[in-house]
């Protein structure tokens, strides 16, 4: 199981591919041609299709079984949708092709955009965040438009102790300061105290629903009356999408902006860690200062696209462009083709049985696991456990590497960060019982291992390409890119 | 639901065996934390049900069919996305279960393959832009642009920067739309028609609150000059000198930005494996000094070893990110462009060396060849003295027009000014053409004689 | 060369030093055993030279470009090849390199993944067909038909088949082909545009000189009977019944010949996974009663235990095969149609036992409703009583020119009787048309509408 | 490592499709619907996915590594190659579908086989035959067709000891009797002796050149002169067409009809068993006999299809179809993207680098291995050794099986026939050296341990998915298909 880099098995004098000799001609490179060795070594195509097909063997993946990863929602992923994406009237068009000639290009992008707009209820959508955290920038970007245009200038956006990192990161990031709200016991935010903190410096409210202890925020349409009253905006996390897709509409409960994970709930691969898309569904107050461009459907039935040039006469208020181009258009195709092919009545079903198999877990395991918020009703679509009753000395780390030796992926550890030492697993809606009972019985097996203190667990795993690897070292002494060993060893 | 779905693998026997082990006696109690007024009773109206496989691929491509493709025309667009010929391979590879539905390497016993992608991407990226390190990827480049000019001010606390109006002009909006914003100052004119850049201009302006010179090279309109004398103002100043690449094929035939002395350079990586996809999922390239490589946004991975002592791959200074840091993390993102970056590196790595020089220096070829062609034509100027793939001509007239007709006759011929610059008026009558190794001479040929009656 | 090319991975000085270690002068010096009048100087004159990646693809492309694909146009063919919607992930998985390019698993340690998918694979063609054992997959159908007979011959050491004339009329061709050189005795009529089949006739015509009775089912022509009376009457002569399928789709719907009677069963595997290819590669399918299985041709895999007593499978039975016997081999097959079986398979765990029927009953009540348009135009009439996807019709003039002239208007609708039995002008009126689920609605019309255009 | 059968995990209840609702209907099946139970599990196509997924994962193949494989010829297999053969011009038509439709197919049939023609200096190309035994098949029925057109009943065929299998048994297949040639003691045709047996009666000589014990038969057009003086005809076996392709011309040696495995010299994949392609080259005395259907450029430039239609007019003494349709036009794509890459140059090239690489293999080794014929010259595209040499009790299968346990795919065993524990190396064209040096190393130090008698290697492989197999068992007691526990219990 070790590969050798490429960098140690190719050479600046082999090529996997072959060109035409370029005619002769005049360079007209002025006196800018590159002289010096790059350092780019090749391989054969033989060699490059070995070298990647051994790496990929070192992965793990939704193709080979379960990933109970809690607030990742990783699903199958269709192969109609790979197909479609690499249907050349989609793959291969230029972004800044005339309109007339990329009418079905368009006509996706606006496809797409009102089955999410219906099924968030909502009244528009921004298409071009490129990423979840993207999207959530968005959402604030149109907060702030929306304030500054009624001459508002907030400077506080609330968050729930239990958030993902990205939402603090994305108010820091487009200028805001960020203040914790507090949870209740049960797991969900504190009304009361999010209540006292509203006043005329809160911009907006971020929140999670489904949030991250896998419950339902009861109080949701309470929130953001309260919200809405002190002149705030909600912005809600999509992240959770997933579990109330078809069933509940983000729309009626008074969301003002939330941003959706195609990865997540419209099953875009996730490709080792990307590309995402994440756009953001806005109320009617935000639309219009959503980013540029934007598609619209025009009388003749052609699809519009609104962008620098028009912008003035047709959305004055947007904040202007936040990416080059128009978003990810490969992820639109894949999932529009996923949308499609559940529809309505099974896209519903998807956050039934998402839900239900989350349910599942939950009372199969909690006699072993503690569940701290098991007592406050069902759970969404994910369970979420804590290390609570585990012998001295094992945590949830040890739980989680335990799971690779029995050939799952770990489940989501550490977060939320209210829960102490957090297992919050999601098994999605497309895992069969059998494959959710082998789960069961692998999760339990640990969990008994690690109340009985069985000192082999924290040695996992033991039958993964890698022991425990030493995540300091990189950090400390940080090596980021290859060099050739004598230059390495020199540089010691 | 009446008939089966193909993706849901739970039968109506296993959902009631599950019932009744959690206790309840139907979904709909599972969902009883949702407030009955917002609990949907049944599916969302005026939305279609379930369809096969088989619907869906039919309506799928009757939506593609009504496009243009670039494969199916003769082709010149670029201004920030290029068609290049990918190898066959690099879409194999990466459509493998265990690259393409892999999660982000956050366990790195089981995702040892996406992690030794990633160190040799970031090697690969780094050696093409001539810096010490570049991180895992980005969005794009627009939004690399952003954050490194974000990066600039963090490193120097200085709020202002000076954008080359040779920076293209997408970038550009999304610079201006994150300052107004986060109070970033910018400074920025749109272009002219001269084969001279604004260099000059742009030392001119560098004063002690310059946080960084942000130039695009080859810029927007296929420009090519050294960057030294920019690079050595800059740093005279205390500030940064921020370099674009939206074509990195350029960098086999050109001087890398970092070599002549730019401290951050990031660019737009799709001419190198991913294929054009209507502007998205690109990735963005993100390099920089050593120095600066804890300022730097995004993810890293690290080489390290694991307890029984073999080499092996980590996501590292995560210090920085968003997941540890939270609101003090140098970037909101919590993504790279994974696929991207693996098709980048594995084209990279077919490519090599040798293969990356030939391939830069046939798009060189084929578009002096072009160049030359267009300019004999009546009243069209070569604005360039110097380009690498892409250049800019003058027509007589505004080209905006022209590119559309050209469309209707089935040729797509490059990117008018109007188009990129609406709010400039006065160099609309330049079209930015990129000619590469997929142009062929009967294609250029077909464009002359086309833009020759469309201009007669 | 002068240039690299892509699959070629050793340098000129990596040529050099192996020269040097095999202790030769030049490359000629090993081909010194080659008859100097054999030895080319150079390059065989007028072929062209290595071509890139892109060129080879776009020539290809342009190849392509000149067919009219079937889901280009509303299609009706048939008769032994059939267009059914094969889903994504047949193809995704069918391409995953450990399967593609891997070998005939002789090395079961390491072909588990090959050898456990045949099993598999014979489990669901013996379950599909109604028969006890199925091999490893064959040629196409029409070989796997004469394998049979030569089967049969094997087992009644008799020299005479009666062929029925619903046989599929290649496959007929080739049984006369082969037999003119082993001395096989075949009986072979054409078929008559008749309802009925000849059924009776061939019972008349079984004596104890006859081997077997090959029948097809459905048949050339659509036509579906029960095959019972028939394997009643050849076994009463000591005779084996040979059913030919070739339309598998069809016995999610109609009963399996194995359970009526028949010994052997062979078929044609394509319309599962495999896709039209314009006739090949296809798989051959090959089953039979368990008491003849040592007699059957072909590759077999077999379930045993390894050294440390877990479940593996390895080819078996290899005593009947060439490698081995030789001269005495039951047949000169040395290659299964292993990636096709591997589609066939995969397409047959989506689809399951509910999506075959499914699947079958959506193609019968398409076929039905075609069948019934289709025969209320004016002058056309309906052959079959019964089918399942597949019928004649009568036209009232000869079918292949009205053949030719529906696909000059972009309609492909069936096979004309004129193109399969050319030399049997008295049933040249016949049209055979194969309706399946990828027919829609509107196809059938505008099949309809030009059918009585062109008629009229 | 242990994945069950879909007959264990799946039900008939499952499927992983969906189709639109049957329109109601009369129902024409007459009596004969099928009521039984069929007893085909379904899988989602989650499940399906991970079920080949898995299993793929347990073979070895060229994407991972080497496969030294003597005579077969296992090399790189090109994506491009797969690309082209799945455009839907190519992939999604039908093989019945009127001449007009199809000119494009029609065109890659008549490309290739102009291809074919030079390559071999031959006067015409079967293009039918689906594999290379088929192809035997076809060259000989061909011989028979043209001695029964001179009313000349022959019967033998002579066959050296050192062919493949599929020789004598294709000769057997198609009436005739087969009879051995003697090797001489330098691993070639005994000329004499097969002068000698040269009579009224032989209608031909099978010969496989480069001979399977990797050597040139030097006297090779010496017995084709003395073949076709005794009347009969040269056959000559095209395994090995991948050592001369470029640089010889088998026409130029006086053979008579070749078969061509398209996915040995033409790198079209081997897929686990097939399906393979097996188009046969003619002289000019054979090839007005060839097969149904026949390709033709006519003035126009269109392709003209030559079947039973047309035969008698144009194509008289052919003897008849061998199969349906046109041969493997899947394979013919991939094989024509093959040798347009290549190129009349690059395919040149392939010969010399494939022996080159044998060459380099061969000399590497012969001081730990015995090379039988390592006196004899160079040899071509594969290096033959044998077991001499080896501790008592070791032999070339545990070589073959301690390959697996170093990464390597076994080479060919015990083949030829004529060499006591052959090992058949041909390590392919498309290895790079850094490939061969690994292989080389790998096996020579298999080669010392089962001289020095290492009991270890008799127990190889430890590191494959299985150890050693029992053959015996599965033989003595078949088990050919899957059978419910309950059931097979009863059965036993």
């Amino acid at each position: 199981l070790e590969e050798k880099l490429i960098f140690e098995i190719g050479s600046t004098d082999t090529t996997g591919v072959d060109f035409a000799v370029a005619p002769k001609g005049e360079n007209r490179l002025g006196d800018l041609a590159r002289a010096d060795a790059i350092g780019l070594p090749g391989l054969s195509e033989q060699e490059t299709v070995r070298h990647y097909t051994r790496l990929s063997r070192q992965n793990y993946a939704i193709d080979l079984g379960l990933f109970p990863l809690g607030s990742c929602t990783m699903k199958h992923n269709p192969r109609l949708n790979e197909k479609v994406a690499r249907m050349p009237g989609f793959a291969d068009i230029h972004p800044l092709q005339p309109q007339s000639t990329v009418q079905g290009a368009l006509g996706v992008i606006n496809e797409l955009a009102v089955w999410l707009i219906k099924l968030t209820g909502m009244h528009g959508v921004a298409m071009t965040p490129k990423a979840g955290a993207h999207g959530e920038l968005c959402g604030l970007l149109c907060i702030r438009a929306a304030l500054e245009a009624r001459g508002d200038a907030r400077q506080v956006v609330l968050v729930p102790e239990s958030a993902h990192g990205t939402n603090p990161a994305t108010a820091a990031f487009c200028g805001y300061k960020v203040e914790d709200i507090p949870a209740t016991p049960d797991g969900r935010v504190d009304l009361e105290a999010l209540k006292a903190r509203l006043g005329p410096d809160v911009a907006a409210v971020m929140i999670t629903n489904p949030n991250t202890c896998g419950l339902f925020e009861r109080d949701m349409k309470v929130i953001s009356d309260a919200v809405h009253a002190a002149g705030a905006f909600v912005y809600c996390d999509g992240a959770n999408f997933n579990a109330i897709v078809g069933r509940v509409r983000p729309g009626d409960l008074g969301v003002d902006a939330m941003h959706i994970n195609l990865h997540k709930t419209f099953s875009t691969p996730h490709g080792g860690g990307g590309p995402g898309s994440g756009p953001v569904v806005l109320s009617e107050a935000l639309a219009p200062f959503g980013p540029l461009p934007y598609t619209a459907r025009v009388e003749d039935g052609s699809i519009h696209l609104i962008e620098e040039e028009n912008v003035g006469e047709e959305m004055p208020q947007s904040f202007g462009r936040m990416s080059a181009f128009h978003g990810q258009m490969g992820m639109f195709t894949r999932a529009l083709a996923y949308i499609l092919s559940h529809g309505a009545d099974g896209l519903r079903q998807v956050a039934e049985d998402a839900v239900l198999n989350a349910n599942y877990v939950l009372r199969s395991l909690d006699d072993v696991l503690d569940a701290p918020f098991g007592g406050s009703g069902p759970c969404m679509h994910e369970a979420l456990f804590s290390d609570k009753g585990l012998a001295d000395g094992f945590t949830t780390l040890d739980i989680a590497k335990g799971l690779i030796d029995e050939g799952f992926h770990p489940m989501t550890m550490y977060f939320p960060l209210v829960v102490h030492g957090a297992m919050l697993v999601e098994p999605t809606e497309t895992e069969s019982k059998a494959a959710l009972d082998q789960f069961i019985l692998a999760l339990r097996s640990l969990a008994e291992r690690a109340k009985a203190g069985d000192e082999a667990l924290k040695g996992a795993p033991y039958h993964a390409p890698r022991r425990r690897l030493d995540e300091t070292l990189a950090a400390r002494k940080p090596v980021l890119s290859w060099s050739e060993p004598d230059l390495a060893a020199a540089a010691e | 639901m009446e008939n089966d779905m193909r993706y849901l693998p739970l039968t109506d026997s296993d959902r009631q065996a599950m019932l009744a082990t959690i206790g309840a006696a139907s979904i709909d109690d599972l969902f009883v934390d949702v407030p009955a007024e917002a609990r949907l009773a049944g599916t969302i109206p005026n939305l279609p049900d379930h369809a096969s496989e088989m619907a869906v691929e039919r309506h799928m491509a009757a939506l593609a069919r009504k496009n243009l493709s670039a494969g199916e025309a003769p082709f010149f667009l670029g201004a920030g996305a290029y068609k290049h010929h990918v190898p066959a391979s690099v879409d194999h590879l990466i459509q493998r279960g265990e690259f393409l539905t892999a999660y982000t390497p956050y366990q790195p016993e089981i995702a040892q393959g996406t992690l030794q992608v990633l160190f040799e991407f970031q090697t690969q990226v780094a050696r093409l832009l001539g810096c010490d390190v570049a991180n895992a990827s980005m969005y794009d480049g627009s939004t690399a642009c952003w954050e490194a000019i974000v990066m600039a001010r963090r490193i120097t606390k200085r709020g202002k920067a000076l954008l080359s109006s040779g920076l293209h002009p997408h970038y550009v909006s999304v610079a201006q739309t994150m300052a107004k914003f986060t109070g970033d100052d910018l400074a920025y004119e749109t272009p002219e028609l001269d084969s001279k850049t604004d260099s000059q201009k742009l030392i001119a302006a560098i004063d002690k609150d310059t946080s960084c010179v942000v130039v695009q090279y080859p810029d927007i309109l296929g420009r090519i000059e050294d960057l030294t004398a920019l690079a050595d103002a800059a740093h005279a100043a205390g500030a940064l000198l921020v370099a674009v690449v939206t074509e990195p094929v350029a960098l086999g035939a050109i001087k890398a930005p970092g070599a002549m002395g730019a401290d951050i350079v990031v660019g737009e990586g799709q001419s190198i494996g991913v294929g054009l996809q209507f502007g998205g999922p690109y990735l963005g390239l993100f390099a920089c000094k050593q120095k600066y490589v804890r300022q730097m946004p995004g993810r890293l991975c690290g080489e390290t070893v694991d307890a029984a002592g073999k080499r092996g791959f980590v996501l590292t200074l995560s210090t920085r990110e968003q997941h540890i840091r939270r609101e003090k993390a140098t970037s909101n993102i919590c993504t790279n462009s994974g696929l991207c970056a693996l098709a980048f590196s594995i084209h990279m790595t077919l490519l090599g060396e040798k293969g990356l020089r030939a391939l830069a220096s046939l798009n060189h070829a084929m578009a002096v060849e072009a160049a030359d062609r267009l300019a004999a034509l009546p009243g069209v100027t070569l604005m360039n003295d110097s380009f690498f793939n892409e250049f800019t001509l003058v027509l007589p007239k505004d080209a905006r027009d022209v590119v559309r007709r050209l469309a209707d006759r089935g040729v797509l011929g490059g990117v008018s000014l109007g188009r990129l610059f609406p709010t400039a008026p006065q160099i609309g009558n330049g079209l930015v053409v990129a000619v590469t190794e997929t142009v062929t001479a009967e294609d250029i040929d077909i464009f002359a004689k086309a833009l020759e009656e469309e201009l007669a």
